[in-house]
This record gives structure tokens, C-alpha cells and sequence, in this order.
């Protein structure tokens, strides 16, 4: 279905260098959550289930996991016979030679021969490392109704924290006036998402005219919009109200998943009308053993549990021992817990084998601790 | 690759899962939360390299027709095709609706497959096996027909009304009887059969001239004496799923990860349709062991000993032992249920207490709300 | 289906300069051929025929169009649960920074954890550009029989035209004990395809050695099976009979085309047992009118046709006016011949519109003559 | 996006294609050398943005449920979903096999829709048309069914025995009758209904309660005074494909580029099941004139005023005039064939000369050898 013509470019290029060893051989958008899902199946799927056909992912960095894990868009439902997930690497082009991607704008800019040959009329550009469920339709819709240039996703924050966001001050019909990166003084408490629908018409001039600018940073934030602005052109707020996370860090990663185990939160994976879709594992069910102990988790298929989770989330092939205890933890794909091990507020990234006995964490941490196989390797076996 | 064309049978008269087969072909029952019976089967063919496959159906085509085409055995969209097969003429007495007849209104299908072999299955036999391996010893060995079988000690107590296959020194097939569960040892036929496509054509000609109430099997057992039929044991786990206490047993085997086990290898995935559902919550309240979990559910009672399904919600209170709950029912606030069956989309809320027997578990019908 | 774990890896990246216009805005291997296919169709639909079910494309010049035509991996029923068409450009990694490919060994062996990743036991090395039809399972089974290292396909070719190519010189059993690059003096007929097989791990080592060898131009005739045979490495010839055509010029182009003419033509594209699969255009049947005369055609779907088509080969959407002539000639996708135009010994590209009444082309003509857009504009309307 | 369920109907007992309908439903005649006869329904529906749609058969669900599945009708593969549907039940008196018995035994699925309104429109009606439109205008004077008719001055050669519909000036539907071909100029309904989820719910849910042999279009054409039913009038081109005649004459007036050109535009494409043909050869002493042809022929003799099917072979000297060739058909040497229709994988070789008229084409059977 190409109803509307609306193109999905999914901004996928992050190194996500906070996140340490998690992203040191995989794209940020590729990191796993919330047991089963990687990050991109978010907007991927927000996609489908807003009748988005095309979608293009633009990777630089790591992305031989992301691309070939994007590449296969029946996992969405995405390979309709006109559809497709399409994976968009900077390359050599006949007139301009080959360089890597300079900012987010100048990503789409070297991609508009891929939005004139699925013949785009309006162009979504979303970002690859975002937790959230939005109908985009309904954007679209808001975005024809008020005859925008631009139409860009806004969250209510707190005013405290405003200061951290990009700050769009509108008018009373929620059209954008002023755009502040991060103000000292916020005079709204509207923080863009980095979500933006352009009419592709208007914006393919402005990144051809961006492309050429010698002093542009290349970015939406810091200089379509506000070239946008100054021309006065019609920008839209799109007011969002939900579950909304940014995984930039650690500790936030953990938060994100430990949101899951409120069975009120309101991300709400069970809803059948908004699936998210993701790859399909070819794991067996959940074994619990009779020694396993379960109290408030979240776990996926091909678990073996024969011990105490408590205040986890267990990710796709997560083995717990015997006699072991995994409290306010997050398990990544494959890992193990040996008997009688102990892990408390840790994240254990895939496939890392915690020995037998081994203790790792600290209930009273401040921060959340990454458990990877060097440290597996450096901490020594306390036996308590 | 294996270069043999897959025929998926169904079951004789001996095969009825009592209630549960009123819905769907025994094929296509639910099994350990979050597969079909047929999903088993299937995975060996594909997984062998047969990527050209034929299932024949007796009736209630949809649920089974439905569940193949979507899912993704991993095969090419273009080259391979799973094709599910029935007969399309009413049959008026149920005395008619054999194999047989199916093989026979859909032998422009078979005569028009380019493999010169054929692997012939029935779905409610579940155990994992390389047919490549099969095939190779059938075509080494230079026989017939090659029939797989299993040798258990569990004669009496498992494996009622399958065919008992006796086997000379030789390694030949000589005869076959029911079993009544009279004696302990015994070899079972999981009535698979390997053969040329040729010799399979001829076969099915064959039974249908002889008999019209004739099955495959009574063909193949006919023919004990004229063909050269040998045994090919499978020493792997297999359960035989021809009656509802007979699926009860298996599920209850099979929730245990020491049998389990022997069905899913790394290398050898089970296929099946993917329902998107996200993991599974175990909330506050919940107390879970000694079980298989499907995905999808919400937990906040108690389970034991049980297989529960996909998108199962168990309140808090609920006590779930010694069952097999299949996916999306509901079982309400501190209702206590022990050895049971409960079909799809059924809800158990009003009801309090539930209590059935190895011998016959009791069943709550599909959709049913008690 | 995974049953050997062989990987295919399709080198996509050449430029096609010879082709001239036909390769401006489009890879070489995306060029159409045949009336409804693009050269590429063919070794992808090898693939799909031989059983493999992951294939790598490696591209790197002007390749939006091809990038995102072969992605659509279900035309050629590659969209298995475990496989798919996996596009693998150049890209940034955290050790080694960016680069381009520097040869045919260098694209492979930048892509290792591609190959890692999807667990390949066997690596297939094939040209996007040649057209033929290959059963490479059983080039495999004659790799795994002759417990080669490497196998390459070669082609018996005229022993007088043998210096054009990389030739091999082989034992009675077909080992291959020497290759000569392009001899002056050809010890045999039997030339490359630059068709490979592989064994992963070997070729891995090779490969790693090879990348840093400065001296190494990262070619596999030039560079990696050299050092295979100086190793003494066994490497087997796999011996192709068959059509096969490497399409390098406007004039190998328009033969392979009319190669298609001879109903007794090597490559059967009638065949249903090795159907070579294709994007499936949305495209009406072929309407012919009540004045046209069709001598010996090979004509698709999306065609109207009301004029004289001689010996000619119409590819999808072509319109040919009345009283048109069309004779000698390849009309490539869209292109419109207006009524009463006469084209002859030509290839039409793309989209091209001739108009009413214009000549063009030379029966006599020693070289075929491309006809695009500038010609068009350029060519004075000739009545005759 | 258009927010309807879509509903594909059968159509009643006057719609019978002679002979081509033994082997599959009409939905699933081939048609235009490459089509089925439900892919521009089908196209409609997906072309405006359903992706959810029902298609309800008779009988003989295989060749419809292969076409479907296997066709790319461009939506996505985890939200939408073309669910073919029929009665599972057998039903004893084909009288009783209507599709208001359809709907009762699948109404489970209808419920489920989580769409306000639904589009129900048969298969036997071939036209181009954007559903958006229609709903939109339902929704705009929100009266309560919304029908589609075409105005015709050939009602006594076309639309035998379909509905005519007569329309008050308030353009509110007032009653049917059947067309016997008496008058010239009539508007005839094309019998696609647009109404709410819920009004269709009631008026099956009514039709059954009325009488066990009543159809849908009976309970409509039972409530034109209670309900307040508007005509929207469809403009181009329409094809009723309801018997043997009808299908011919359809394929002649479609082979035509002025006729055809309204149903094939650039930005709606009619979607189907690809079979990966190569192009056609048309070899020395092809002569083709005034002919749709498809993919993979090969063709060697003359083709005037035809419709040539996907890989039909023509020899030398064949002349194929005024004929409908269905797919894999082979016309041998020297055959002289005019005003047939010959159905797939038919083969003329023996018979040198066959003529038919216009009121009654020959019609050479499925596999038959001639």
C-alpha cells in the first residue's frame, strides 16, 4: 500500500559510544531490549502499523548486524510487493566521489535519488534509538491539515529539564515560532523527539541548498529548521503523549527495561492492536525448572530458569543455574548464570557466562554495572 | 538435499484427539505453547532439505492451510512450496475419507513432482530425525520401501493402537499387528515410509483397485511378502499423539527439559507461525515451576507441572497443576485447576475447582467460558 | 533452507564505462537485458535455483537503483526465514576507518563478519554482470569431491581468442596447475568465468594475509589464487558448457539481446525448471494493434505495438507507433517509437521518445548505435 | 486510508461461467491472458488502502486460496491479510449454499474487523474504481447503504439477468429487478454495498432469521422503504462476467486498447500472481493482429482478434481468430480455430477446424486432448 507516498528515512548511523563495550561491534540501534526486541524494531514497526511501505535506514557506523538484521523486512511486514526496508550506506556517486554521512540532514541529502525513485511526497525522518509507540498516519494527518512545511513530534518535559532539550516556543495553534537547542531559559516545556515530516518538495531545495553551504553543520536541529524558520515557513507541533526513551546510557538502557516489570507501564507490549515486531527466534518455550523461583520478571522464549529472578528481564536463550540469583538485573541474549552465582544491578551483555558461584553487583550501587566477558574475566569467584 | 518429494499423511481412524479434533485437524492442535503438532514434521522435512511438500488433509481444511502459509519454514518462495491437499469432491460416507482417495483425486500433483523419491509421514508421530540419513541407507541398501520405527519398552502403556512391526534377522519387515498394550517390548512403526516415487504411485493404484476402503497402510501391509521392506530404527524420543490422554502424556514428558531436549537441537529448528507476542510477564503473586511457558502470558497466580501457551492469563490466586493450557484462555481469580486440558480462547472464571485423571484429563472446549 | 552453508557473494561494483550512457545513473549490473530482466537476475536466480539462500552484493559505484532492487529479495524467492539479499557497500569500522574496495579480494575480505556471522562453510564468488544459467550446487559437490581448497569455473573457449583471458592449465583430472593472465601463448582453451568456490576457512586466512600485503593489488586472479597454486594449494576446474556472455560493450550488449531470436538459443529462457525470476512489474499483457506486422520478435508485457517489429527484442512499456519500423534493434524499458519513425541496428535506451517520422540507424552500420536522450535532440528529423 | 473491512461475495445462481466453473470458482477464471478474474476486485481494494479483506467462496476453494496466497497484492505481510473463507460445514442442498450462510458460519471473523464499515462487492464485476471515494461520499450524506450502479444503453445485450436498480430523483434506491434484456438504457447495480460494520451484521444476522433460502441482495431489496439506500454512480468501464457468452465477450471488447485502457492506469495497478514467464517469441511466420497476448508464448502461426494466455504455444500455420486461449494451452500445426474458448493446458491438435458463434462459443474443456 503507497497510500500517502510517505517515505520513512530511520537515522540509524550512531556509534551510541556511551553505551561502551554493548556497542563496540554493533550499531546503537541494534542493541537489544526488553528481552526479545532490538532497539530499530521500535520505529520499524511504528512504521507498519502506520501503513508505511517504504522505509529507508540510513547505517555508517558497525552495520554489517544492523543491515543484514534490517534487510530481512518480513520480520514487519515490510516486503509488500512495492515496500521494502532498504538500507542506505553512504556511497560513491558518478559527480561527487565517496564520503562518509556529515550530519543528519546531509544524510538524507545524499539520498535523494533514493526518495525521486520511490517518488516521496512527504519524507519521515525518524531516529534509530528511540523506545516509543506513535501512529505517524495521524502525524501525516496533522501535518496536511495544517498545510506545514515541517511538522516535528514534541514531548511535554518537565520545565526543569527543559534546558537538556531542543525547545520549540509556539503560538496558540501549536505553530512553531522559535526554536531553542538546549535554552538557559525555556520559555516552553515542548522538547522536539528528532521526529520531523517535510513536504519532500520544500525540503529537497533546502538540502540542495544545505549540500552547498561551506559553513553548515548539516544538521535538522541546527540548521534546516532554523533556515526553515527564517524563511518563515509553516512548522508544526505534533504533541506526543506516552512512553518515550532515549537509551543513551547504561543506566538509562537499564531503566527502559526494569520499565517493563510495571504491568501498568505505559509502553504496553501486550496491546495486539500496535504489535511490535522483531525477528523471529527459532527458540523453544520457557523451561522452568523445579528449583526456579520467579518473582516479578520479565523473560522470553528459550529461557532455562532453575533459579531465583527476581526484578529481572530475561533476554532470547538466557540459561540461571541452580541455586542462583538474578535480582533488579538485565540478562542480554545467551548469556549464562552459573549455579549459584549472584548478580544484582547489573546489565550482563549477550552471550557472557557468569561462573558457577561467581558474586557480580551491588544492591546499593549508584550505578548500574555493565557485566562483559573481560570483567567476568578480571573479577575473581567470591564464594559467599 | 534431500532429493525426495515430502508427503505429509494423516492419521487412520485410530487417530482422534478426543474434543480437540472437532476444531482442527490433529495436524494442526496446538502443542507445548507455541507450536502446531505438524510443526515437528515439517522442520524434519525442511530442515532436511525437502523444500517440496504435500499435506493431505481429511477435513477442516482452514485452521492447518491457515497456519502453514504463514509460517516460514525457510524455504525458497519461488522453488519450494508446501502444499496442503484435500479432497475436494464431497465424500459421502466417512467410511471413504482415507488416505487413499486424497492421494488419489490429487495424483496430477504428485505425478507432476521431478524427485525421484518419496518421503510418506503422518503428523502425530513427533520426533526429530535427518531424512537425508533415511534416504541415504534406502538408496545404499537398495530396497523397496524402508520403514522407520521406533523399539520401545513402553508398549503397554504408550504407543495404544499404533502398529506394531515385526522384523525378522534380516532387518526385514515381515508382518504387522495393533498394538493392544499386551506386551512390554515391542517395535512401533512411526508409518513412515521411504520408496520411489514409481513404487509409490504404483501403491496407491494399487490399494485403490484392491479395496475402496483400503488405507496406504493395509496396501503396505499386504505387501510384506512381495516387496522388500526393511526397518530403519530411530533411537531419538518420540511421542505418538493418536488420543487425548496420549497428547496429555506427551506434554507432560515434554514440559521436562531431559526429554525435551532431544527435540530442539541448535541446528535443527522447529518452524512454526510467529505471533508477534511480546515476553512473558511473571507479576507479583506469581509462582511458576516445573513448567513450560510459552510467550505473551501474564502470570500472577501459581503454575505447576504445566504447559502454558501463548497469550495465557492466569490471575491472581489461581492455582494451575499437572495442565496443559492452550493459547489465549483465561483462567480467573483462585480458580484451582489439576490435570486439565483447556483448548484455545477459553476462560475457566466461574468454575473453582477442576480435577481430572491421567487416564482421562478432563478438557475444556475451545472458546467455552465456565 | 541452509543445507551446505555455501555464501554467495556477488561482486556488483563495476562501473561499465563501456556501456557509456546505459551506465551513467545505473550500476552494470542492473542494465536491463532480455526484454523484462536486469543482468543481475541471472546469477541471483542462479542462486535461488542452486539452493543458496544467502547472498551478499557487493557495491560501491552509483548503486541506489541496484541497492534497492536487489533488497527486494522476495522476486527471486530469497526471502527464506534464514536467508536473503544482504547489500554490503563499503562501510566505516571501529578498527579500520573507511575506505573503498580495493579489488575483488579486498571487497570479500572487508566483509568477513559478514560471512562470519552467517556461518559460511563454503563461499561462492560470482560476477554480477554475465549472463548464463549455472547449477552451482553441483560446482559444489565437485569442490566437496575433489577435496579442493578452490574450484573455478572455466569455459572452453577458441584457442585463437584464448589470450583475451585468464587461462588455466590442468592435470588430466582437471587440477588446476598453472593460470596465466591474458598468455601471448595459451597452453590450453579452458578460461576463467570468474566463477569460484571457495572453502571459507582457508580462504579466510588468505584473505587477512592478503589485506595486508602492500603490494597486493587485492585481486583474486592477480593476487589470491597465485598464491593458492604457490602454496600448492589444490584447486579444480569446474568445466561449464553452456551459454554465457559477458556483456562489456553496446555491441555484446545488443547480441546477447538477439540471441534471444534463435528458438534454438543455449540459454531457453522457456525452461521451467530454471526460470530466471525478475521484478514483478505491474504491467498490462501485450496489446497488438490492428496495424501491426511482428517478423521474429521477443516482445513483454506492458508493450503496444502497432507498427512493423523486425528481429527485434521490446523490453516493458514499450510503445510502437503506426506505420513505425523497427528493425534490428533493442528497446529498452519505456521508450516510445513515434509513428512513422524508422529504427535500425540500434539499442533505444531507457525512456528515450522518438519522434514521429525520425530515421535513425543504418542497416550497414559497422557498430550498433546507442540511442539516448541527447541523440535524440541532437538528430535533425529526417523524412522519408 | 479507507476504513472498511472488505468483503468479497459469490455471486448468486446466475452467475455461472459454463464449463470453466467445474474446475474453480468464477473469482478465479483466468482473464486477459494473465489476470484472475477477483485480481481487480482485489486490486480495488488494496489500491484504496484495505488491507484486511474477506473473500467468500462457494466451492472448490483450492485454485482461489493458491492464487491469493501466492499473490503479491502489495499490503503488509503482518497487518493485512486476504482471508478466503467458505462454509466448513457440508452443506446438503446446494438451495441452502448462499452467502448469507457463508457470513452466519464465519461471522466469528467479521466481528473481529476492527473497522467501522465494510465494502462487500462480488468478484464477476470487473471495473477500476477508488473505494475512498465512494466511502467518503457514503460518509458525507450519511444515509445508510450506499450501492454502486452503472448506467447502460445495452441492457439488452449486456448484464443479463443482473439487478437493475431503479433510483428515485433524490437518488435513493426504491427497488430491483432482474434484467431480462427488455430495454436499452438501464441503470444496473454493480451489488457493492457500503454501510456500517454494524447494519451488515444485522442484516445477515435479519436475512437468516427470515428465511433459510434468502440471499443478501434479497434482504436489501427487502428494505429499500425502511432503509434509506443511495445510488453512487460509477462512470467507466464495466464488465458482468457471469456466464460463457458474457466472459467472451468482455475478453473481445477488452482486447481492445480504447476499451482496455480505462481499467489499466499507471498509478492502479492490477495485482496477481506473478509466474516469472520469460517474454514471447514470436517466431518466424508469426502474424499477430488486434490480440492481447501475455508472457512465454511462442508463437509461430497467425493470431487475429485474440486473447493468447501465458506460455501458450501456436505452431505453423495455426490461425487462432476471435478465440480466448486460456494459459498453457498448445494450438498444433495447421489448426484453424475461431470464436473458442479454450481453458488451460488444453491441447488442439487432432481437431483441424473449429468454429463457433457469438451467442455460444466453443468452449474447449481443461486438459482436454482434441
Amino acid at each position: 500500500m503507497r497510500n500517502n507516498n510517505m517515505v520513512a528515512m530511520i537515522l540509524a548511523g550512531g556509534r551510541g559510544t556511551r553505551l561502551f563495550d554493548l556497542t563496540k561491534k554493533v550499531a546503537k540501534p541494534a542493541v537489544h531490549y526488553g528481552g526479545k526486541y532490538r532497539i530499530i524494531d521500535f520505529p520499524l514497526s511504528n512504521c507498519a502499523n502506520s501503513d508505511i511501505s517504504v522505509v529507508g535506514v540510513l547505517t555508517q557506523y558497525e552495520s554489517v548486524l544492523l543491515n543484514s538484521y534490517v534487510a530481512r523486512d518480513h520480520h514487519w511486514g515490510l516486503n509488500s510487493k512495492d515496500g521494502g526496508v532498504f538500507v542506505l550506506p553512504p556511497r560513491e556517486k558518478d559527480e561527487t566521489g565517496f564520503g562518509l554521512y556529515r550530519g543528519t540532514a546531509d544524510a538524507i541529502g545524499q539520498n535523494l535519488d533514493f526518495l525521486d525513485q520511490e517518488e516521496a511526497e512527504y519524507v519521515l525522518i525518524l531516529s534509530g534509538d528511540h523506545i516509543y509507540k506513535m501512529n505517524y498516519a495521524k502525524m501525516l494527518n496533522d501535518h496536511i491539515k495544517s498545510k506545514a512545511d515541517a511538522t516535528i513530534a514534541v514531548l511535554e518535559v518537565p520545565l526543569k529539564e527543559a534546558s537538556r532539550f531542543g525547545i520549540m516556543n509556539c503560538d496558540k495553534n501549536d505553530l512553531i515560532i522559535e526554536f531553542e537547542e538546549k535554552p538557559k531559559k525555556p520559555k516552553s516545556n515542548l522538547a522536539s523527539m528528532g521526529i520531523y515530516i517535510f513536504t519532500y518538495k520544500t525540503l529537497k531545495k533546502y538540502l540542495l541548498a544545505d549540500e552547498k553551504n561551506p559553513d553548515s553543520s548539516h544538521d535538522f536541529g541546527k540548521d534546516i529548521i532554523p533556515n526553515y524558520l527564517n524563511d518563515n515557513r509553516v512548522l508544526k507541533a505534533h504533541r506526543f503523549v506516552g512512553y518515550w526513551k532515549d537509551v543513551g546510557t547504561i543506566d538509562s538502557l537499564w531503566e527502559a527495561n526494569m520499565d517493563l516489570l510495571n504491568n501498568q507501564n505505559e509502553l504496553n507490549l501486550f496491546d495486539p492492536s500496535w504489535k511490535i515486531y522483531t525477528e523471529d527466534t527459532n527458540t523453544a518455550p520457557q523451561f522452568i525448572g523445579e528449583h526456579a523461583k520467579i518473582k516479578r520478571a520479565y523473560i522470553t522464549q528459550g529461557c532455562i530458569v532453575d533459579g531465583l529472578v527476581q526484578d529481572s528481564v530475561l533476554f532470547t536463550d538466557v540459561k540461571v543455574g541452580e541455586d542462583a540469583k538474578v535480582v533488579d538485573t538485565v540478562v542480554m541474549n545467551g548469556a549464562i548464570i552459573g549455579k549459584g552465582a549472584k548478580v544484582t544491578r547489573c546489565i550482563v551483555a549477550e552471550n557472557v557466562k557468569i561462573p558457577d558461584h561467581m558474586v557480580i553487583g551491588d544492591a546499593n550501587s549508584e550505578n548500574i554495572e555493565l557485566v562483559t566477558k573481560n570483567t567476568v574475566s578480571k573479577v575473581g569467584v567470591k564464594d559467599v | 538435499m534431500c532429493n525426495a518429494l515430502g508427503i505429509v499423511s494423516f492419521g487412520d481412524t485410530n487417530v482422534d484427539v478426543l474434543g480437540m479434533s472437532n476444531y482442527r485437524p490433529v495436524a494442526a492442535i496446538n502443542f507445548l505453547g507455541r507450536y502446531r503438532i505438524i510443526d515437528f514434521l515439517l522442520s524434519n522435512m525442511t530442515n532436511s532439505g525437502i523444500s517440496n511438500i504435500q499435506v493431505y488433509i481429511k477435513n477442516k481444511p482452514r485452521s492447518l492451510i491457515d497456519h502453514v502459509k504463514e509460517s516460514n519454514f525457510n524455504i525458497n518462495s519461488k522453488r519450494g512450496k508446501i502444499h496442503v491437499l484435500y479432497g475436494e469432491s464431497q465424500i459421502t460416507q466417512e467410511i471413504y475419507n482415507h488416505d487413499i482417495s486424497s492421494y488419489m483425486s490429487n495424483m496430477e500433483f504428485i505425478e507432476r513432482s521431478n524427485k525421484p523419491y518419496v518421503i510418506v509421514a503422518p503428523s502425530h508421530m513427533v520426533y526429530r530425525i535427518d531424512f537425508n540419513d533415511v534416504l541415504n541407507k534406502h538408496i545404499e541398501t537398495g530396497n523397496d520401501i524402508t520403514l522407520i520405527y521406533t523399539s520401545t519398552d513402553h508398549a503397554k502403556e504408550e504407543f495404544f493402537m499404533a502398529d506394531i512391526v515385526n522384523i525378522d534377522s534380516g532387518n526385514r519387515v515381515t508382518s504387522f499387528v495393533k498394538n493392544r498394550g499386551k506386551y512390554k517390548s515391542r517395535n512401533i512403526s512411526l508409518e513412515c515410509y521411504v520408496m520411489s516415487k514409481r513404487l509409490f504411485i504404483e501403491m496407491v493404484n494399487k490399494a485403490a483397485n484392491t479395496s475402496s476402503l483400503y488405507w496406504f497402510k493395509d496396501i503396505i501391509a499386504e505387501s510384506c511378502d512381495d516387496l522388500d521392506i526393511r526397518g530403519y530404527q530411530h533411537k531419538g524420543y518420540v511421542a505418538c499423539i493418536n488420543s487425548l490422554p496420549a497428547y496429555y502424556r506427551a506434554s507432560m514428558e515434554l514440559r521436562q527439559y531431559q526429554y525435551a531436549k532431544d527435540l530442539f537441537k541448535q541446528d535443527w529448528p522447529i518452524h512454526t507461525k510467529t505471533n508477534d507476542s511480546c515476553p512473558t510477564l511473571y507479576d507479583n503473586g506469581a509462582s511458576v515451576s516445573n513448567s513450560i511457558v510459552a510467550n505473551g502470558c501474564q502470570i500472577e497466580g501459581t503454575v505447576i507441572n504445566s504447559v502454558i501457551g501463548r497469550n495465557v492469563i492466569i490471575k491472581k490466586g489461581a492455582i494451575v497443576e499437572n495442565c496443559v493450557i492452550l493459547p489465549n484462555a483465561y483462567i480467573g481469580e483462585d480458580t484451582k485447576i489439576n490435570t486439565c486440558v483447556v483448548d484455545r480462547e477459553a476462560i475457566v472464571h466461574h468454575v473453582k475447582k477442576l480435577q481430572g485423571t491421567l487416564e482421562s484429563p478432563i478438557y475444556v472446549k475451545r472458546r467455552d467460558r465456565i
